[in-house]
Order: structure tokens, then sequence, then C-alpha cells
């Protein structure tokens, strides 16, 4: 694939697809990429795959590389919204359109990409909202929070969270935030920080724990039940994401809901790049269908995992 | 052992006083140990048991560091040994298997003591500078884990006797502070019994002259890597059963940092020489208190970054005479100074 | 001369952590004239030195210059006030080149910009003036110590200043450098300079000094003129004792048993390309073999093939009736240690000790390495070889635990001396080991060697100072041009001056 | 005997000693044009002058922060900070111009002092209190990048005020890129006037070879009494605006910024400079040898790049292999080098 004898690139309809990744941060971004890879070759397309291990230069220089590589179609999972004025202008001015993947880019920029796929972050937010304000309304003596926040300055971290309580506040939910401290979005840091929660506030009184991801939901739910309290029970939990150990988890009664946030997108995606390529009209942004799911649901649910 | 006691001080002071900070803060019980299912608990203890990975790896660093030499690979090697040993647990069909952990463990330790001899090996034979050299396998080791868990998580069964190894206790200790200081006394052992320590330090402290008065530098400079190489491996392991997965992208990521950091704050010059196991253990437990120490006085997790410079800029600033001098020069009398030797007592020859 | 001084320190005290290194000294320099600063190894001179130029800060005392109270803060200051100084070790930066480190924050300039051309120039002007032939742009690391010590000098002397300070300029250097040296002195005195010469060759100091300071452990013995001083009377104010006890070291012709025995050390064709020709080479056990040529002659290169501190790529080498098979590693400092070959470097500041271990740890090094690091020295053990090689060899102060770059230099090559004699090797190799030692540590050393090759040790030893070498040696290999071009057998009536002989008629003879 | 032959001249020309410090350097150049040739030989389109211009448009905040990072490693120190304050100059840059309504140049200036003090700062506390140049740094990596966590936690926009479109405005070279010419944006040229500043001052003023004569020994020189106190904390100084600099490249360049940019930044310019040739000890090196250092850096993220079927993690160990071999080479050519020397 190194030379890619893909200059008529249309001739067959098989595209040169140039895909700039986030990283290789999560598994969900892993079975992200995963699918994207595995659809471009069912599909027969050749897939120029670039990880910028979560570093907005390294993913504009990848851009910039597709370019000059005169790809067909290039994929953007922008790691943060700003900042991709210019890069998209000399894409735009070597027409070559560009998706975007999973994550946006701010609304000024809007004419500069043809449509985006992926999930609304925020959207995840008020889906827990809505099941956390539901499920607490009739809590007289107050809701009491903890919630394991994601990465310091990221937008999924940022966008759960106003998403979140956004919803609670419209709901007129009686809540307290008991501590909210970043877990970064891994099983450790989610455990050690989970650890600490229990040792300076116990976990009597607490009624919910709100992770923005499952692998620092799964790292808590360790620390409570390393405490000797039982997760689910005890406490609810909230996760986002619902990889296949997330769904086990729930299975197993240790967790309360789970927001999804679908990364095999790969085959959609697949389609909208056809139908850019080949001039059709596309939204502005198309979503990733993904569900939410309760203690009911979990069992019936766990075999459809892809992650 | 006066210059130790002296060398330790300000370390310590900064512990206690950190301790005493997280004290006000949540109440005794912070420092009071509880017993929980059998086991030690409580949020110093835990702040301890969570400490043992990164005290192996300073413990490691340390003696690199002896050597005049830094070793960044030390997180990338965490997570290949996590993933090397999950990734076997959750390929065997009993995951239980008593034989299957010990191979698991077993063939993890190699495999990182192999790395950490070879990023001795680049040092030693290839005259490759430390930095450079473990730079690559920062770089490339991470790939090497992900590579072995196929990008997965890989997640041992809660009831695989593997995961006690993070989170079991023997008398109610947790594991990990047995093995973090059963590493410590045979590191403290090996090089404070043998000659070791005075090699190491002979070697990081002037290598032409080490080399001329017949030592061995280059197969001692690969030891020490090696077994920071084997420390790293063995943090993995404690990482990956504390958790029950291993996480190759985030498992002890920035740990490198940690890790010369807590060398550095125990006393160890990253310039070589003289290196101090003591020092380095309560550099690691500031670091680690220190992370408690923002959540329990309620800060936000802005503030992680902003604390933790402050702390590590008070300890290397309290550790130089020349601070303390410029600093306390108001209040300061004139100097005292020990008695001179009289000119008479030069033997006669 | 005028009789304003034109330094003045008076009751200086410096304090280092344990040791009272200057203790109320009074010192007075004045205009156009040469000063001595005399003392034994750790009497403090360089201290003292070190104080005037801002480079340490004197705990108690005062310090004029030109009348006027001055306190350096650093030695720019000093510099900058006119006094300029080539401290005892070799500080030059030696990854600059020759011309840089001459004209190091000075160097000629058009605008701001730095004129290489013009500094290269001047370069090889001031060091044609003082008699030495470099390439200026290379670095001065491609140089011996002996020469970086005259590109020191050179620097010095070219700062034109009111003060020059010497503190063992002479230290590795050749008679003939030596003349040339003072020879600028005499000059720059005639200008109205005034020097402090620190030295421990009393031949030059009485050669060359105007007035001495004597200083002992720190405290100020007396201020002399020179020619009211004789050699003995210093060397007791010096040593506080007296001279008489110093014996001189006889020759003690002893003819010792050497010659009907067989050689320990046969090099045959032994070289290495670009460093050293091949040479053939025999030493005995019992015998001294002194290595004599002008600086660059290969002396150090002829010694480092032998204790395998270089590998030889032509010739063999046996010792001690076995090959070492030196071509092909099979010699190196761990192997010739292990056969009993001890090789003391002549740079010891950084080929010999390790300045952060303490005096005992460097006692032990070579020791210990023989052992392997499994195998401990025991305490108790230890600290009684230790204390004993401190007492043998009178090492001041006696503190095994302090680290060694605090101690003086002469006391420092003590503690290199005893790292080797305590592995009690067959063949004990020496380059420069009397290099910026005290007169009375000197008679030491000497004695020591003539006491060790009487008990049947070989010595191969490199010094530059000749007489040393034909008191001290039963055959004397004569260096020239990176070959050696002859071996002396040193008989009663031995001189240096046929040594100089050896090495003019050979050069003549191309 | 006359003083001429005094001492013995050295057997060999000392004509190679003069060129034995350009060997690393020369190592990495030829290495650089074997790796460029290869990724014309192998790749559709890399042979399109806007690959090599590319790299100077998205290293350019690199270049610039691993020039400071030369000095101060020259000097014998090391500066962990870069990558935050870099971080924190761009947020800085965003903030007063988005919130607090400063007027954009002179927030640049601002921004730019910021970082000259925070240099100088830091020097000083380097020298006078003789703590450890990589802890005294390692708390500068830690705190700003808390502070800039501070200021925001999310990315912030500041393409609204028109100065910071000036950055990218496009300078052409023959042509369009599809009619074989490049282009470059002005802030390339702010790189490059970096480049040679710095090139200039440290070959050819005395503070430049003052940093080499205190990386050479710092106590040397100090006993030749050169400043060696200005010398220290200039060169953290220079770093830390060659540091906020490039975060006002950063600015330039994304008109945005972003609380978590620049990680681990201070680890590819300390490799890029030691990929140049300059020695971690101090006292060796050249600032066209980090040019080449991050040429190179750029280049290997670019084969990659354009090879694009590789894994993220197949892509981390390619990128390693490749760093390995030409530190496997570039030692081996050196090696080699000295041998013929002697
Ligand atoms: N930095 C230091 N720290 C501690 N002690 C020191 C230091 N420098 C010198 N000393 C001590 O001060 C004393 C005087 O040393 P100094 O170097 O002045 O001696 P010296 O007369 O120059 O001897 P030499 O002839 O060997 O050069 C010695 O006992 C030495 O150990
Ligand atoms: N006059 C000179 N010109 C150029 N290089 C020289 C000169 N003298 C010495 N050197 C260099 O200095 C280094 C050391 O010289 P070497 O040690 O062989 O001389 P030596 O006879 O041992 O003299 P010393 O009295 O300094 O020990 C050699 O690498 C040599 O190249
Ligand atoms: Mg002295
Ligand atoms: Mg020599």
């Amino acid at each position: 694939s190194d030379d890619g004898g893909s200059e008529g690139g249309g001739d067959d309809g098989s595209l040169v697809i140039g895909f700039a990744q986030v990283g290789a941060e999560s598994a969900w971004r892993t079975a992200n990429s995963k699918s994207i890879q595995d659809a471009a070759e069912a599909a027969g397309h050749e897939l120029k795959f670039n990880d910028a291990q979560q570093d907005q230069e390294k993913q504009i220089e990848a851009v910039r590389g597709f370019i000059n590589q005169q790809v067909d179609v290039i994929v953007l999972a922008p790691v943060v919204e700003t900042g991709w004025t210019d890069v998209l202008q000399e894409a735009e001015d070597a027409g070559i359109p560009v998706v975007l993947a999973d994550r946006g880019v701010e609304a000024a920029d809007e004419d500069l990409y043809v449509t985006r796929l992926g999930s609304d972050f925020a959207e995840e937010g008020r889906k827990a909202g809505a099941w956390a304000a539901e499920t607490f309304a009739d809590d007289a003596d107050g809701t009491k929070i903890l919630e394991l926040q994601g990465t310091t300055g990221s937008a999924p971290a940022n966008d759960r969270k106003a998403g979140f309580f956004e919803v609670l506040d419209a709901e007129g939910l009686n809540y307290e935030i008991v501590d909210s401290q970043s877990g970064n979005f891994t099983a450790e840091e989610g455990k050690a920080v989970m650890e600490t929660f229990i040792t300076t506030h116990g976990l009597d009184g607490i009624d919910l724990l709100y992770a923005h991801n499952d692998e620092m939901g799964l790292g808590a739910i360790q620390a409570i039940e390393e405490a000797g309290k039982v997760p689910g029970t005890d406490i609810q939990i909230i996760i986002v994401d619902g990889s296949t150990a997330g769904f086990q988890a729930g299975v197993d009664g240790k967790l309360n809901y789970i927001v999804e946030c679908n990364p095999a997108f790969g085959p959609q995606l697949m389609e909208v790049l056809e139908s850019v390529v080949a001039g059709d009209e596309v939204e502005k942004f198309t979503p990733v269908e993904e569900g939410v799911f309760d203690a009911t649901q979990f069992e019936a649910e766990l075999p459809n995992r892809q992650f | 052992m006066n210059a130790y006691a002296k060398r330790l001080m300000w370390p310590v002071l900064i512990l206690l006083a950190l301790i005493v900070v997280n004290i006000v803060a949540t109440g005794i019980d912070f420092i009071v140990p509880s017993v929980n299912d059998g086991r030690l608990g409580g949020a110093f203890v835990n702040i301890l048991r969570r400490s043992a990975p990164l005290l192996l790896i300073a413990l490691g660093m340390t003696l690199v560091i002896a050597t005049k030499g830094i070793d960044l690979s030390v997180g990338a090697v965490y997570a290949i040994g996590a993933a090397i040993a999950c990734q076997m647990i959750i390929d065997a069909p009993d995951q239980s298997a008593a034989g299957l952990i010990f191979t698991a463990v077993a063939v993890a330790l190699l495999v990182t003591a192999v790395i950490g001899a070879w990023n001795g090996t680049m040092v030693a034979y290839f005259g490759i500078q430390p930095i450079v050299a473990t730079l690559i396998l920062m770089i490339a080791g991470r790939g090497i884990a992900q590579l072995i868990t196929g990008g997965q998580i890989p997640k041992v069964e809660d009831s695989s006797p593997f995961t006690q190894l993070g989170r079991g206790e023997i008398l109610t200790i947790p594991l990990p502070i047995w093995i973090a200081a059963l590493v410590f006394t045979a590191i403290a052992l090996l090089t404070r019994k043998t000659a070791l320590g005075m090699l190491l330090e002979s070697v990081g402290g002037n290598p032409e002259a080490s080399r001329l008065a017949g030592i061995r530098s280059k197969g001692i400079t690969v030891l020490v890597y090696l077994v920071c190489g084997l420390c790293a491996g063995l943090a993995g392991l404690i990482g990956a059963a504390n958790l029950g997965s291993a996480d190759a992208n985030n498992g002890g990521l920035w740990i490198e940092l940690d890790a010369i950091l807590a060398v550095v704050i125990g006393g160890t010059a990253l310039l070589g020489g003289r290196f101090y196991l003591l020092g380095t253990t309560i550099g690691v437990v500031i670091i680690g208190t220190l992370e408690d120490t923002i959540i329990n006085v309620g800060l936000s997790s802005q503030w992680q970054f902003t604390a933790k410079a402050i702390v590590v800029f008070a300890v290397a600033l309290l550790q130089s005479p020349e601070f303390r001098g410029w600093i306390l020069k108001p209040f300061k009398p004139k100097p005292e100074v020990s008695a001179p030797a009289p000119a008479e007592e030069v033997p006669a020859k | 001369m005028s009789d304003d001084p034109i330094v003045q320190m008076t009751g200086i005290r410096k304090d280092f952590t344990g040791v009272r290194a200057l203790d109320g000294v009074d010192f007075t320099l004045r205009p156009g004239e040469i000063h001595a600063v005399m003392g034994e190894n750790g009497a403090g001179k360089s201290t003292l030195i070190k104080v005037l130029t801002g480079v340490h800060n004197p705990d108690a005392g005062d310090i004029l210059l030109d009348g006027k109270p001055v306190r350096f803060h650093s030695p720019g200051a000093a510099q900058a006030a006119g006094i300029s100084t080539v401290y005892q070790e070799v500080n030059l930066t030696d990854n600059l080149s020759v011309a840089e480190n001459l004209f190091a924050g000075r160097e000629p300039r058009v605008g701001p910009f730095i004129n290489f051309r013009a500094m290269r120039r001047k370069a090889k002007a001031l060091l044609d003036d003082i008699g030495i032939d470099l390439n200026v742009a290379a670095p001065l690391s491609s140089y011996s110590i002996a020469m970086q010590q005259l590109v020191a000098i050179a620097r010095a002397v070219d700062i034109e200043s009111k003060v020059l300070i010497l503190d063992e300029p002479t230290s590795s250097l050749d008679r003939d450098e030596v003349a040339v040296l003072l020879g600028v002195m005499r000059r720059l005195a005639a200008k109205g300079t005034a020097m402090v010469f620190i030295s421990h060759f009393l031949e030059q100091v009485y050669d060359i000094s105007d007035r001495m300071t004597v200083l002992r452990n720190g405290k100020l013995v007396g201020e002399w003129a020179t020619a009211d001083l004789p050699e003995n009377d210093l060397i007791g104010h010096m040593l506080g004792r007296e001279a008489a006890t110093l014996e001189q070291i006889e020759r003690a012709a002893a003819a010792h048993h050497v010659a009907d025995e067989e050689p320990l050390v046969t090099a045959t064709g032994l070289g290495r390309k670009g460093s050293i020709a091949p040479y053939d080479l025999t030493v005995r056990r019992g015998e001294v073999v002194g290595l004599a040529g002008l600086l660059g002659s290969g002396r150090t290169e002829t010694i480092r093939l032998i204790a395998g501190a270089d590998r030889a790529d032509s010739g063999s080498l046996h010792f001690d009736g076995e090959s070492t098979a030196s071509r092909m590693g099979g010699h190196n400092p761990r192997t010739a240690a292990a056969r009993g070959i001890a090789f003391c470097p002549e740079n010891r500041k950084t080929e010999g000790l390790v300045g952060d271990l303490t005096v005992a740890e460097n006692m032990i090094l070579a020791m210990q390495a023989a052992r392997g690091w499994a195998r401990s020295i025991p305490v108790a053990r230890r600290d009684k070889l230790v204390a004993e090689f401190i007492e043998k060899l009178d090492i001041r102060p006696a503190n095994p635990d302090m680290p060694v770059k605090n101690l003086s230099g002469g006391n420092q090559q003590k503690v290199l001396l005893a790292r080797w004699m305590l592995i009690e090797p067959k063949l004990l190799i020496l380059d420069e080991p009397t290099r910026g030692i005290d007169v009375g540590a000197k008679a030491d050393i000497q004695k020591l060697v003539a006491e060790l090759s009487a008990d049947g040790m070989a010595v191969l030893f490199v010094s530059a100072e000749l007489d040393e070498v034909t008191r001290l040696s039963d055959r004397i290999a004569v260096l020239r041009d990176r070959e050696l071009i002859a071996v002396l057998e040193s008989e009663a009536d031995m001189t240096t001056e046929k040594i100089v002989d050896t090495i003019v008629a050979k050069g003549g003879d191309r | 005997m006359t003083t001429e032959t005094l001492t013995e001249r050295p057997a060999r020309s000392t004509l190679f000693d003069g060129l034995t410090k350009y060997i690393p350097i020369g190592a990495t150049v030829v290495l650089l044009v074997v790796m460029y040739l290869g990724g014309i030989a192998n790749f559709r389109n890399f042979d399109s002058p806007q690959v090599l211009a590319g790299l100077f448009i998205d290293y350019a905040p690199l270049l610039v922060i691993a020039i400071g990072m030369t000095f101060v490693i020259l000097s014998g120190g090391i500066d962990l900070s870069v990558g935050s304050v870099m971080a924190f100059s761009t947020m800085a840059c965003a903030w007063l111009t988005v919130d607090a309504g400063v007027s954009a140049p002179l927030a640049m200036v601002l921004v730019l002092a910021f970082g000259t003090v925070w240099g100088l700062l830091i020097g000083a506390v380097i020298h006078y209190f003789n703590v450890q140049p990589f802890i005294a740094t390692l708390v500068g990596l830690f705190l700003f990048r808390g502070l800039t966590l501070q200021i925001s936690d999310t990315d912030v926009s500041m393409r609204e005020v028109d100065f910071w479109q000036w950055g990218m405005t496009h300078v052409e070279f023959g042509g369009k890129v599809r009619d074989g010419g490049f282009w470059l944006p002005y802030l390339s040229f702010i790189a490059f006037a970096v480049v040679i500043i710095a090139f200039v001052v440290l070959h050819y003023t005395r503070f430049g070879r003052g940093v080499y004569a205190v990386g050479g020994s710092e106590q040397s020189a100090l006993l030749m009494g050169l400043p060696v106190a200005r010398t220290k904390i200039g060169v953290y100084a220079i770093s830390g605006f060659c540091a906020a600099l490039a975060g006002v490249l950063a600015a330039f360049a994304t008109k945005s910024a972003n609380p978590l940019a620049n990680i681990g930044a201070e680890l590819d310019a300390i490799a890029a400079v030691v990929i140049g040739g300059t020695l971690l000890t101090g006292g060796a090196g050249f600032v066209l040898g980090t040019v080449a250092g991050v040429m190179v850096w750029g280049l290997l993220n670019t084969l990659i790049a354009f090879h694009g079927g590789l894994s993220s993690w197949w892509a981390r160990i390619v990128m390693g292999v490749l760093l390995l071999a030409f530190i496997l080479l570039q030692r081996f050519l050196a090696r080699s080098g000295e041998k013929r020397r002697t």
C-alpha cells in the first residue's frame, strides 16, 4: 500500500481516505478506529490512518499531510473544537472534502466541512441527567452526588458534565455535589479518586455516582466493593460509553444506568463518504445511533456489544 | 550518618506538614489505620498502598540516577508488564490456575528485565546518552503494550488470584505494601551490604576514573537498568492486579516524571553519585499524599498541577543551603565555627 | 619599587565544613615584586588566593587593593579590578579551542560580533611569544595537561593587570618551559606588575622570588625577604620541624638484585597508531624504570598501553610470564589490576579520583573492584587499612569520611597512591606522581618508591622532573616524538644533561 | 635547544581536530537526506516541495522551543517547562485579547515579556540557590499547566481578533502547490528569524561563547572570570522567551488556545536537540544541528503519515525503531569518524 496506485482513485469507485484519528487513548477509541478501518477495507477503499496521540498540532500536521498526498476525502476526528480554520481552508482550496467524525468543530467553521457524523457529548450528559432527575425526584433530603470527571479540559469531560447538570437544574432536582474530581478517564485514577472520596466523605448518605466513562466507573466500583459496600445498591451508578465490561458489570447488578456512546460507526461513515465524494447532498450533522440502558435491558444488550 | 539525616530532614518536614494539613481538613482518621474485611485501610494506609508501584519504580530510578543516568521508559515498561500478565491470563481457559498466574508473572518480569537490560546495553556499550536511549522505548514501549493487548483493555476475572497481588493482604497489611517493603529491603541490602552501592556511586561520580580503577562499569550499568526495568515491570503487575486490567495507553502514564521527582526530593542528585533510598521513599509518600491533600482540602482538579508545583518548589528550595542562608540572613548571628586544628598537633615525621 | 602595598590582606579567616583553612592570615604584596607563598600541601595557599580573588568569601578579615577596601564577589570582578590569576588545577574549558580559551570573555570584536580571524592571529602571536606552537583552532582537549597549563598562563599574562597570581603554574612543566615562564615573569616584574607565585619547586622559588610568605596549617608563619631565608630554614618553617630530619633519597645503589631476575614485564613491538610508535621495553622485579622526554613525547601513551588503559593495536605484552593478548582487549584496567598492575594516571581530577566519594572509599576502590561487587570489604578491615595508609602517607586532614574533592591537591595524590598500594601490586605505574606535591610529601613518595622497589615491586614512572627520574630510576627510557629512542642504564654518574643530550642527539639524527 | 623546539609537534595532522565536532551534525544531515530520498522513492507526491515546506509550518513552534532548549542544553542545563509555558502563553494570548480586551500586539508583547521574566526567575533560582535545573523547570512544567487550566479548562477561540489572522498569511513560491510550487506562512519566517539570530548570538558573540564555556565547565568558566551568573540566567531567559514565542506562533497557527496543548513538547524538543548532535552534558553542539534535528523529527512523522497503513501501536513502534536506527547510525558514523582521526 506504499506507493498507492490510487492516482485515479475514482475509477472503480474506490476511494483514498485520509483519517486523522484523535489517538488510541481508550478502548472506545480503539474500537472506533477498528470499526472505521474494517469498514473501509470491506468497502474496498484505501484508508490512510493517522494517530495524533491527542495532540492537535499532530492532527493538523496529519491533515496537511493528507492534502499533500492528494487523498480523495479527509475524515477528521478533531481533538478540540477550535483552531481548525486554516487547515480546513487549505483542504477546501485543494478541493478535498472534509468529513468530521465523532467530535465537532466550532460553529464558525461550519462551511469548511461537509458533514459531521458522531455523538453529542452534551446530549449524553443530558440523557444521564434525565435518568437521575427521574430516579431521585422523590428524594426529600436532597440527592448527594459524586462525580468522576474525564480528563480536565477535554471536550467529553466538559460536555458530559455540563449536559448532566443542565438537566438536573432544569428539572429542579434538589441535589448537592459532594465532590467532583478528575479521574482522567482511566480505571487507575478512577479507583484512586474513589478511594479518597470514600475515606473523606464516607459512602453513607451518598446517593449517586456519575462517571464520565466506563473505565473510571469500573475502577470506582472496585473501590466501593473493597470498602465493603455494594455498588448499585448502596450507591446508584451511572456510566457513559457502554463497553462489554461495563454491561457485564450492569448484568452483575453493580451499576444502574448506561448511556451509550457508540464507536462502531465505520459502515455508516463509509456510506456518508461515498455520497460526499459522489457529490450528493448530505445533512450537516448525521447522528450516530446511540441508546440508553437501564437495569432491565443490560442482559439483553450484552451480546450486542462490540468493544 | 549525620549528613544523611540532614538530607532527609526537609523532605520529612514537608511530609509531616502535608499530613497535618490533611488531619486538619479531615480529622485524625486520616492517619489512624482502620481494618476493613481483615485488611488494613484508612486514608494514609491507602496512600501507602497506592504508592507502592511508584515506590518500586522510584527505587529502580534511584539506582539509575546514581550512575548519572535516567530512565524515561519506566512508564512504558510498566504498561508492558501489565499487558503481558493480563493478556496471558485472559487468554487462558482457567483464569484461576496457580500455574498460569505464576507463568504470567514470570514472563512479564522476564520481559521487562530484558527491556531494562536493553536500555542498559544502549547506554553502556553503544555509548548513547541515557535520555535518548530510554526515550526510544518511551515512544515505542506503549506501542508494544498495545500490540500485546490488541488495543483493548484486557480484564482479568475478579476471582483470579492474580488480583490478590494488588488487592490482597498478609497479616492485614496490603500485599502491595509488603512487596514494596520487600523490594526496598532487597535493594537496600544489595547496595549497602555488598559493595554495589559504592561502585555505583563511583561509576556515577567519575566513569573514567572508575574504569581505570578496574571497576566493571559497563556491567554495573546494565545491571542497574535491568533492575530498573524489573521494578517497573513489577510495578505494572501490582497496578494491573489492583485494577484487574491493563490499560496499555494510560497505565503508568507520566509515572517517570513522578519517579524522578521522588528521587530528587529524596536528596539524590541527578548528576550521579550519592543516592538515598530512604529519601526516595519519603519523596514517593510526599507525592502520594499530595494528591489526596488536594481532594481533602476541597480544591478542584485544576489545582492538581499547581499544588504539586508549589510543594515541589518548596522542597527544592528548602533543600538548598544557599536558599536557607539567603532567607535566614537577616536573623543569623555570625556563623559558629569548629575549633581550628592547632599547628602543633601535626605528627612529626 | 614603591613601598605602598598594592594588595594587603589582614586577619583573613576561612572555614570550610570541619576545617579552618585560613586562620588570621596577613599578606602584603608590593608593586613590581614577585612574592612566593610557601607551605605544605593543605597549608591554605590556594585558599588564600581564592579568598583574594573572590572565589571564596572570607569569614573574617580585610582586603585592601591600592589602599581601598575591596571584597570581590567573583573572579570576574577581581579580574576587572586588575588581578589576573592562574588557579592550581588547570581551569580552562577544554571543549573550546585554544584561541577561545585564551580570549574567553575578552574576544576581539567588530561591533558586537567576535572577530575569529583576529582572535586566532592574536592567539598565535601570544603563544609564539612564550614559545609554544599549537593549532589554535583545535579544541584544547586535544592537548596535554602541560600544554593546557601553558595556555592558562599565556591567558593570564596577556590580561595585562596590576597583579598576576600563579598558583603552581610549573607543576607539569619541563625545565625549558619553566625557564621561559620565569623569563616572562621577570619581564613583567620589570614593568611593575606585582606577582604571587606558588610552587613546590624550591629551586624556582629561590630563582625568581623577592619575598616569601610561609603558611602552615592555615596560619601565618611569617614573611621574609628571599635572600634572608636559607632553604633549610624555609623547609623548617613550612613543615614545622627541623629540616635535618628530611633525609635525601639516596639512590641506594644497592644495585638491587635486579640484574639476574627474569623480566616481569616484556613489551615487544607494543604500539598504538597515532599515539605511540611500537616499542620494546622490559621491567624487572624490584626495578624502577623512569620515562623521560619532553612534553607530548608520548610517555603517558607508553605506560597507558602497559596499564591496559588504552588498547594496543600492535605487538605483544607479557606480564609475569603470561601473555596479556593486549590486542584482543584481554588487557584492560580490570584484568591488569587482577594481574597485579596498578596505574596512577596523571590527571588525578578527571582520571583518578571520584570527587564525591570519601577518602576511605576512594582508597579501597581498586581493591573492591578486584573482589567484585558481591564481596564487600568488611568495615573493620576497611577502617583499619584506611587508617593505616592515612598514617603511612600522612594524609591530612586525617579524616577518612571527608569527600576527597575537599582535600588539597597533594593529599589527593596520596589518596590515589594509597588506593593502588592497597592491592599490593607487582607493578606500580606512576604518571607524574609528584606533581603539585610539597617538598616533604615528595620526599615521602620518593622514599616510598625506593622502598617498594627494594621490597621487590617493579615500578614504571613518569616525571617531568628529570632530577627525580635520574635520582630514582635504575634504568631510564627516553622518548622523543612518540617513539622510544633509548633505554639508558642509570649509573652513578647519570645526570639530567645526559638525558637531554640523548633527546637532542637522536633528534638531530633525522 | 631553542624555544621553538621546546615541545614536540603532534605526530598527526591536527586539521581533523577542528572537524571532529562537526561529525554528529554531518551524520544527521546525511541521514536526513537519505530519509527524504527514501520517502520520495516510496510515496506518491512525497517529492512535492510542499512536503518539506510543511515541516516548517507544522514544526515552527517546536523549532523555536528547540532553539531555546539548545542554549540551555549547551550551558549544561535542561528546561522541562517549555511545553507548559508554551501552552500557557497561547492561553494567555487568548485570555488577554478575548476576555480582557487587551489589544493583540500589546498582549503579544506582554506574553513574550512574561516568558522572559519567568526564564530569568527560574535561571536565578537555579544559579543562586543551586537548585537542579531538572527540578526547577519541572516545577514550571506543573505550575503552568495548572495555571493554564485555571484560566480555562476548555479550548478558546480567538478568531474574532483580526491580529491573529496575520501569522498564517500565505507567501507563495514558484506558483501554486499543484504547479510544483510551495507556500509558507509568515509564522515560518518568524521561526527562521529566530534560527538566524540564535546562530549569530551563539557563534559570534561573547555571550554565546560564554554559553559553551559554562557548558564545558562551569567551575572553570567562573575561574576564568567569565560572567557565569549572567550566562546561566540568560540561557533560561532565552528559553523562556522562545517558549512564549512558540506559544504566540501556536496562537497564530490555530487562532485558538487549548489547555491540554503541547503536553510532552519538552521531550520532543530535547529529542530534536540531541538528534541534532548537541550533547546533553553541555558544551558541544550547534543551532543548525537543532534545525536538522527538528527536521528529522518531523520527517519521521511525515513518513509514518504518508505510509498511513499503521495502526496506532505500530506507528509508535515504527517511530521508535526509526529513531533507534537513526541514533545507532549516527553513533556509528561519529565513531568511525573518530577512529579515522587517530
Ligand atoms: N571546598 C572546600 N571544602 C572543604 N575543605 C576545603 C575546600 N577547599 C580546600 N579545603 C581544605 O582547606 C585546606 C587548605 O587547602 P588549600 O587548597 O588551600 O591548600 P594548598 O596550600 O593550596 O595545598 P596544595 O599545595 O596541596 O595545593 C585543606 O585542608 C583542604 O582540605
Ligand atoms: N606540542 C604538542 N602539540 C600538539 N599536541 C600535543 C603536544 N604535546 C602534547 N600533545 C598532545 O597531548 C596529549 C598528551 O601527550 P602525552 O601525554 O603523550 O605526552 P607526555 O609525554 O605524556 O607528556 P606529559 O608530560 O604531559 O605527560 C597527546 O594526545 C598529544 O597529542
Ligand atoms: Mg593549592
Ligand atoms: Mg603525560
